[in-house]
């Protein structure tokens, strides 16, 4: 039987294919675009905030650009990112399903994603918009630029998200092959699970709000307006309900990847499978009651700051809970340092930085000194980028044999781990330090006392965008000339690594054997060793 | 494996009924000048002929895991959102 | 202290706050230093313990024990909710102003600062205050939401439209800070910066009297800032407040002298508790009365009807503060005085005085 | 150990199909009950921060036609639940009967609406608070958000029930020309399912907009 990739041939049978593998790699080449174009999008602003004054770039540019960076970092990018790539090409290998449980739903998921990301783009050619990510309201409702595309782009994404969430709901509910228990599945497949649960739920506030504030500023609504009744806290309110849980969105496919490959080059069980399970389903839902901490200067309740602050500390536990299993799955293994690894110890270290930076703006009283300042904007990058980012990479490369059939070169992706995690660090570290000193975000131009930290910054971005360059040659690279991989190449047990790479259409080719995901134990037969850490 | 159904067209004549008889009551309510009551009225009676809707027409009683939490769930972020909500408004 | 605040790039602390707030950031901040230091020394070691040795190696099967679990949890929510208890009760300090405060409003406006002081003087991009004497702001926008931040007091308020919102400081040590527009508010939002001149008693009495804070203060070179002090200042609120009240037909409903009519008395009113329609009681706080003039309907006073228009939108926020103003007068105590004076006790003649200089705030 | 899994083509099998609708749809269900979340928590907050105005404007509300549009929705949501019920016996005449009476009901509640939305205009009740009729009544700060509200929440859900109303029509067809049939039934319930959500939602913007003064 011929693999997926050369299954059929011809631009159509891409683009209108339902193979739930093929759509994994259109997801990953388009958001992969999109991560280049929120890529060089940062570096023109980097290079504005090279220098204290506007010189390059005006600032009526700089705040689309800072817009148009937040938006397609998140929805074209992140959001989409590894759920819907990589997650569409191996959540049904993962559980031994021939596709998802609707193939057709699936194949629309990625038109809509790419309506919507056109209707964005054609936003940001006709002038763009300068709202910020968040388009909060009044301003919003009243900016000269082209807010309402870029709006219903996103509102359009929103609903790709959403039905790819539902398909793998069900996917997961009804196709587990005969055998696979909730409990023998690879926990990437929990961490996708979940994110569909927010998916699902989260995104239609999402599109509501952002409907609402298109109708203020297209039709003078004022559904916000204080004039007439309205309050633009509301608004905060209602993104936030969305976009709180959207960071988990973005993080727990993040944290899956981290626990699938530190098994595979530990060669070891998870120290916990249902630890990481529960709080992956943990974060899921008590990610949902946190959202006012983005509110605390906002002129929110003291009631609600109280709640949205322990409710916050509260959901901060399940993501230490996995960190110290990671760690602790480590312990009496047998570790091979490899490239996915080594961006997944670059994970570990700036997602615990970057999370414990949550839990300190997540402290009422400190986030009144942080609050939209660049403290926070070091926060999310850390998580964002440095997290999620890191995995993705991590991904990229864990994967590459399987989705590709062909192996990387190992050495020149490690130099690329490295290049990105110097890069990053020259970054964002002095980001923290902006923040304590007092310098806003969204700041075109700022004062003297900024400057130096912030040259060191730009200068951080450019060798991160080299690294990122030089891991797209490496693994270009490694498509048309690498080596042809085998079956298992990392010695893996999990499932998606017992049928050929590339693996044929129909995902295995005679009916496997799906046990043991994470048994490294001796014969897979024999009675396994067990022992206490 | 056939499901069973314990819902029968007389089961929805009754829900019917009851949908009917609650709405009118409701409506009948309305009439008389309620003061506070007339929110946690509204609103109770609301969400019984809801609960029926769900239990009988919708079946909810009868299927799995799944089902069950998608239609609690909902609900449940639904009315957490609302009281966070009002917890600012009422106590700014 | 001043050391760890260095390393940390934090301004030196000018607020009355900033001590406490920076011990517990320091407390925060060192166990995310530790934690992700500790986190990635153990993985590392790990590596070099526990490398493979044979390509083929295989490894035993290692669970942990349910308390070694619960344990780690529970530790965590421990040292997560110490934060939270601690931080929420810095925050409630934050939010609640103190009393017997003196009060300056803001007025925020694309993509400008201004602000109304005791005695009416008005000024734009520049507050001054007294060294050691509570103040409050009540803050409101003209138009998008702004957000007032003083990083040298550790301190910020969004400034929303259509609704007054309060933040309050001390200033501990005489000087100059910057204040920066920490939301965002369109094109020129890194532009809307400002200053707090804190001044010592001697010379925010003289400043009073009607010197420019910028012979006061200093302030005369700073090109980055639009500095402009109204020079009218000193109009009496009071006065100016009546006179807006008649202009704008509030006297129609309203007295100044205890009757009830229309609407009910001014006399007195401030400070007093008020019986509301919906059975709920208020303080007549400057917030309220405020409020009472944007949303009359909000908050209807038990024993009349809701005949009293909506001001949003026709009374400015300095018309508004005039009237506040002048109903405060009425309080039962008699007029207040018009200006209230900062207490005069002298401090250790601080040489920086009038001209200070701080790190990321000093004259150039 | 757990018994060896094996690739077979089960899920093939109608029942896992049903199943897999089922939950699927029930899955969109909650999404849409999202959808309005917003919308019912600002009304919320809106009637916390404005009671006098929200409740003026429930009071001025055309009663007779919520409530008769109540009736029609519950009727029609009784129908179609018992067209599936028809269906899944194989009384095809009956079950397309009944859902051409949902759609007849479904057509009158919107002409209804309709009706109501061209009398609203009529007295400058319009959505956004720019007319006469806020004019005369400045002292209700919060009326213009009431209307506004009311203008989105119910016209959401109206494109809803137009949305409902074409799957019905779609599936009403198919059985009349014998298309549909018991075994498939399941795919009228899917429908069936989301006619009542959007029935249940009616339900409470009811009282939210007619009822509770
Ligand atoms: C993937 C994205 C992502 C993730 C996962 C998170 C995770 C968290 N975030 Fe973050 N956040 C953002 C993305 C993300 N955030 C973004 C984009 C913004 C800005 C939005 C905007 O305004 O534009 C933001 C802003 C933001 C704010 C608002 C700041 C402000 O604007 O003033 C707050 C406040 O509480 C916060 C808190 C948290 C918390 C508590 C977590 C927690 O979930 C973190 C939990 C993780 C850990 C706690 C690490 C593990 C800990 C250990 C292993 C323990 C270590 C051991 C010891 C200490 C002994 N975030
Ligand atoms: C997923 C989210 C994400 C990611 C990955 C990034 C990545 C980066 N961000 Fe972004 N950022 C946000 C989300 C993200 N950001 C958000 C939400 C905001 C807030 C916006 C707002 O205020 O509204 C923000 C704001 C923001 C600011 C603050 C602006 C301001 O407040 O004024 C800055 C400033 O330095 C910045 C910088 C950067 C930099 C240098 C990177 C770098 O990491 C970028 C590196 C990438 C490249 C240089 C591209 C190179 C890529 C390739 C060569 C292709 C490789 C392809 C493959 C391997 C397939 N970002
Ligand atoms: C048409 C009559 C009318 C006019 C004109 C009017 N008011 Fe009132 N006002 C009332 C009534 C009646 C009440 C009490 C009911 C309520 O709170 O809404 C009231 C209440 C108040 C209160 C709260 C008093 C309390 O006891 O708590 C304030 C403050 C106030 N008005 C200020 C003003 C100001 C300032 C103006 C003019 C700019 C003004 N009013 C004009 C009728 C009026
Ligand atoms: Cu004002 Cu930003
Ligand atoms: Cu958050």
């Amino acid at each position: 039987m011929t693999d997926y990739l050369r299954a059929d041939r011809g631009i159509a049978s891409w683009l209108l294919t339902r193979d739930h593998k093929r759509i994994g790699v259109l997801f990953l080449v388009a958001t992969g675009v999109a991560l280049l174009v929120g890529g060089l999008f940062a570096l023109f602003m980097r290079l504005e905030l090279a220098t204290p004054e506007a010189t390059m770039i005006d600032e009526g540019s700089y705040n689309r650009l800072f817009t148009l960076h937040g938006v397609t970092m998140v929805w074209l990018f992140m959001i989409p990112a590894i759920p819907a790539g990589f997650g569409n090409f191996l959540l049904p290998i993962m559980i031994g399903a021939e596709d998802v449980a609707f193939p057709k739903l699936n194949l629309a998921s990625f038109h809509v994603y790419v309506v919507g990301a056109l209707v964005t783009l054609f936003g940001m050619l006709i002038g763009g918009a300068d709202t910020g990510w968040t388009f909060y309201v009044p301003y919003a409702a009243g900016t000269p630029t082209a807010v309402i595309p870029i709006l219903v782009g996103v509102f359009v994404l929103g609903w790709s998200s959403v039905i790819t969430g539902l398909n793998f709901i069900v996917t997961v509910h009804t196709m587990r092959a005969e055998g696979i228990g909730w409990f023998d599945m690879p926990l990437f497949v929990w961490a996708i699970y979940a994110t569909s649960i927010i998916q699902v739920l989260a995104t239609p506030v999402l599109g509501m709000s952002l409907a609402l504030v298109g109708l203020d500023a297209g039709f003078d609504l004022g559904v916000f307006d204080p004039e007439r009744g309205g309050d633009p806290v509301l608004y905060q309110h209602l993104f936030w309900f969305y976009s709180h849980p959207a960071v988990y969105i973005m993080v727990l496919p993040a944290m899956g990847v981290v626990t699938e490959t530190i098994c595979t080059f530990a060669r070891k069980n998870p120290l916990s499978y249902r630890a990481i399970a529960y709080s992956t389903l943990g974060i899921a839902f008590v990610g949902f009651l946190a959202w006012g901490h983005h509110m605390f200067t906002a002129g929110m309740s003291t009631f609600d700051a109280a709640a949205f602050g322990i409710l916050s500390m509260l959901v901060s536990i399940f993501s230490a809970i996995k960190v110290f299993t990671w760690v602790g799955t480590l312990h009496r293994g047998a570790i091979h340092v490899s490239t996915p690894l080594a961006y997944v110890f670059a994970f570990l270290f700036l997602f615990v930085f970057g999370g414990m930076t949550g839990v300190a703006v997540a402290t009422t009283s400190l986030d009144v000194h942080w609050h939209d300042t660049y403290f926070v904007v070091a926060h999310f990058h850390f998580i964002m980028v440095g997290g999620t980012l890191t995995a993705y990479l991590a991904a990229l490369h864990y994967w590459f044999p399987k989705i590709t059939g062909r192996r990387y070169s190992e050495r020149a992706g490690l130099v690329g781990a490295v290049l990105v995690f110097v890069g990053f660090t020259t970054t964002f570290v002095p980001q923290f330090l902006l923040g304590n000193m007092g310098m806003p975000r969204r700041y075109a131009t700022y004062p003297e006392q900024f400057a130096a930290l912030n040259a060191m910054s730009t200068v951080g971005s450019w060798v991160l965008g080299l690294g990122l360059a030089w891991v797209l040659g490496v693994l270009a690279k490694a498509l048309v000339a690498g080596a042809r991989a085998g079956e298992d190449p990392w010695g893996s047990a999990s499932f998606e690594w017992r049928t050929a790479s590339p693996p044929p259409k129909h995902n295995f080719e005679a009916p496997p054997v799906l046990v043991g995901c994470y048994d490294y134990t001796g014969e897979a037969d024999g009675e396994p060793e067990v022992r206490h850490a | 494996m056939k499901r069973r159904l314990h819902i029968t067209p007389r089961t929805l004549w009754i829900a019917f009924a009851a949908l009917l008889v609650l709405a009118a009551g409701s409506w009948a309510s309305s009439l008389v000048p309620l003061g506070a009551l007339a929110v946690p009225l509204g609103l109770g009676v609301a969400a019984l002929k809801v609960a029926i809707v769900g239990l009988v027409f919708m079946d909810l009683g009868e299927h799995g895991g799944g089902v069950r939490l998608a239609a609690v769930v909902a609900p449940a972020f639904l009315a957490l959102m609302i009281a966070f909500m009002l917890g600012d408004v009422w106590l700014r | 202290m001043e050391w760890l605040r260095e390393l940390l790039f934090l301004p030196p602390g000018a607020g009355s706050m900033a001590d406490d707030l920076d011990a517990l950031h320091l407390v925060v901040i060192g166990t995310t230093m530790v934690g992700a230091a500790a986190v990635f020394a153990v993985a590392l070691t790990s590596v070099v313990r526990w490398r493979r040795r044979r390509p083929g190696q295989r490894t035993a099967r290692v669970t942990s024990p349910k308390a070694f679990e619960v344990g780690v949890a529970l530790s965590l929510i421990v040292l997560f909710v110490g934060f939270w208890v601690v931080g929420y009760r810095q925050y409630v300090d934050i939010r609640r102003p103190p009393d017997d405060a003196l009060t300056v409003h803001v007025v925020a406006k694309q993509w400008m600062w201004k602000f109304v002081g005791p005695g009416g003087r008005r000024a734009q991009g520049v507050l001054v205050v007294p060294r050691g004497r509570d103040v409050v702001l009540r803050l409101t926008s003209r138009d998008v939401i702004h957000s007032f931040f003083v990083p040298a007091f550790r301190l910020k308020q969004d400034v929303l439209p259509g609704r007054t919102t309060t933040m309050w400081f001390r200033a501990e040590r005489a000087g100059t800070y910057p204040v920066f527009c920490a939301e965002y508010c369109g094109l020129d939002h890194s532009r809307m910066r400002a200053f707090v001149v804190a001044l010592d008693p001697p010379a925010y009495a003289r400043w009073l009297e009607g010197e420019r804070v910028t012979q006061v203060a200093g302030l005369g070179a700073r090109a980055d800032v639009d500095v402009e002090v109204d020079s009218e200042g000193g109009e009496d609120m009071i006065t100016r407040g009546r006179a807006l009240a008649s202009r704008y037909g509030c006297f129609a409903c309203h007295t100044m002298d205890g009757q009830a009519h229309v609407g009910p008395t001014w006399r007195g009113l401030y400070g007093s508790t008020v019986q509301l329609a919906s059975g709920e009681t208020r303080v007549a706080s400057d917030d309220y009365l405020t409020e009472s003039m944007m949303e009359p309907e909000a908050q209807r006073v038990a024993g009349y009807d809701t005949v009293m228009p909506s001001y949003r939108g026709v009374l400015d926020a300095t018309e508004t503060a005039a009237i506040v103003e002048l109903i405060r007068s009425l309080e039962d105590r008699g007029p207040a005085p018009a200006v209230d004076l900062p207490p005069t006790e002298v401090h250790e003649a601080a040489p920086d005085a009038g001209a200070p200089a701080t790190r990321d705030g000093g004259t150039p | 150990m757990p018994e060896a899994a094996t690739h077979e083509a089960h899920f093939e099998s109608l029942e896992r199909q049903k199943m897999a609708a089922r939950l699927g749809t029930w899955v969109f269900l909650a999404s849409e009950l999202l959808l309005f979340a917003g919308l019912l928590a600002l009304y919320a907050s809106g009637r916390a921060s404005h009671p006098e105005a929200f409740r003026y404007g429930v009071a001025h509300a055309m009663v007779w036609a919520g409530t008769v549009n109540t009736f029609v929705l519950l009727t029609s949501s009784f129908c179609i639940a018992r067209a599936v019920h028809a269906l899944r016996a194989d009384r095809r005449r009956l079950a397309g009967a009944l859902t051409g009476l949902t759609l007849v009901l479904a057509v009158a509640f919107l002409a209804l609406k309709g009706y109501e939305y061209h009398h609203h205009l009529a007295h400058g009740q319009v959505p956004g608070g720019r007319s006469a009729y806020f004019v005369e009544h400045a002292e209700l700060t919060g009326l213009p958000a009431f209307f506004t509200l009311y203008w989105i929440t119910t016209g959401t859900h109206a494109v809803h029930v137009t949305v409902g109303a074409a799957v019905l029509a779609f599936f009403g067809l198919s059985i009349v020309r014998g298309r549909l049939r018991a075994p498939r039934a399941h795919r009228l319930e899917m429908a069936a399912l989301y006619w009542h959500l959007v029935d249940a939602i009616w339900i409470f913007l009811w009282p939210m907009y007619y009822l509770m003064k």
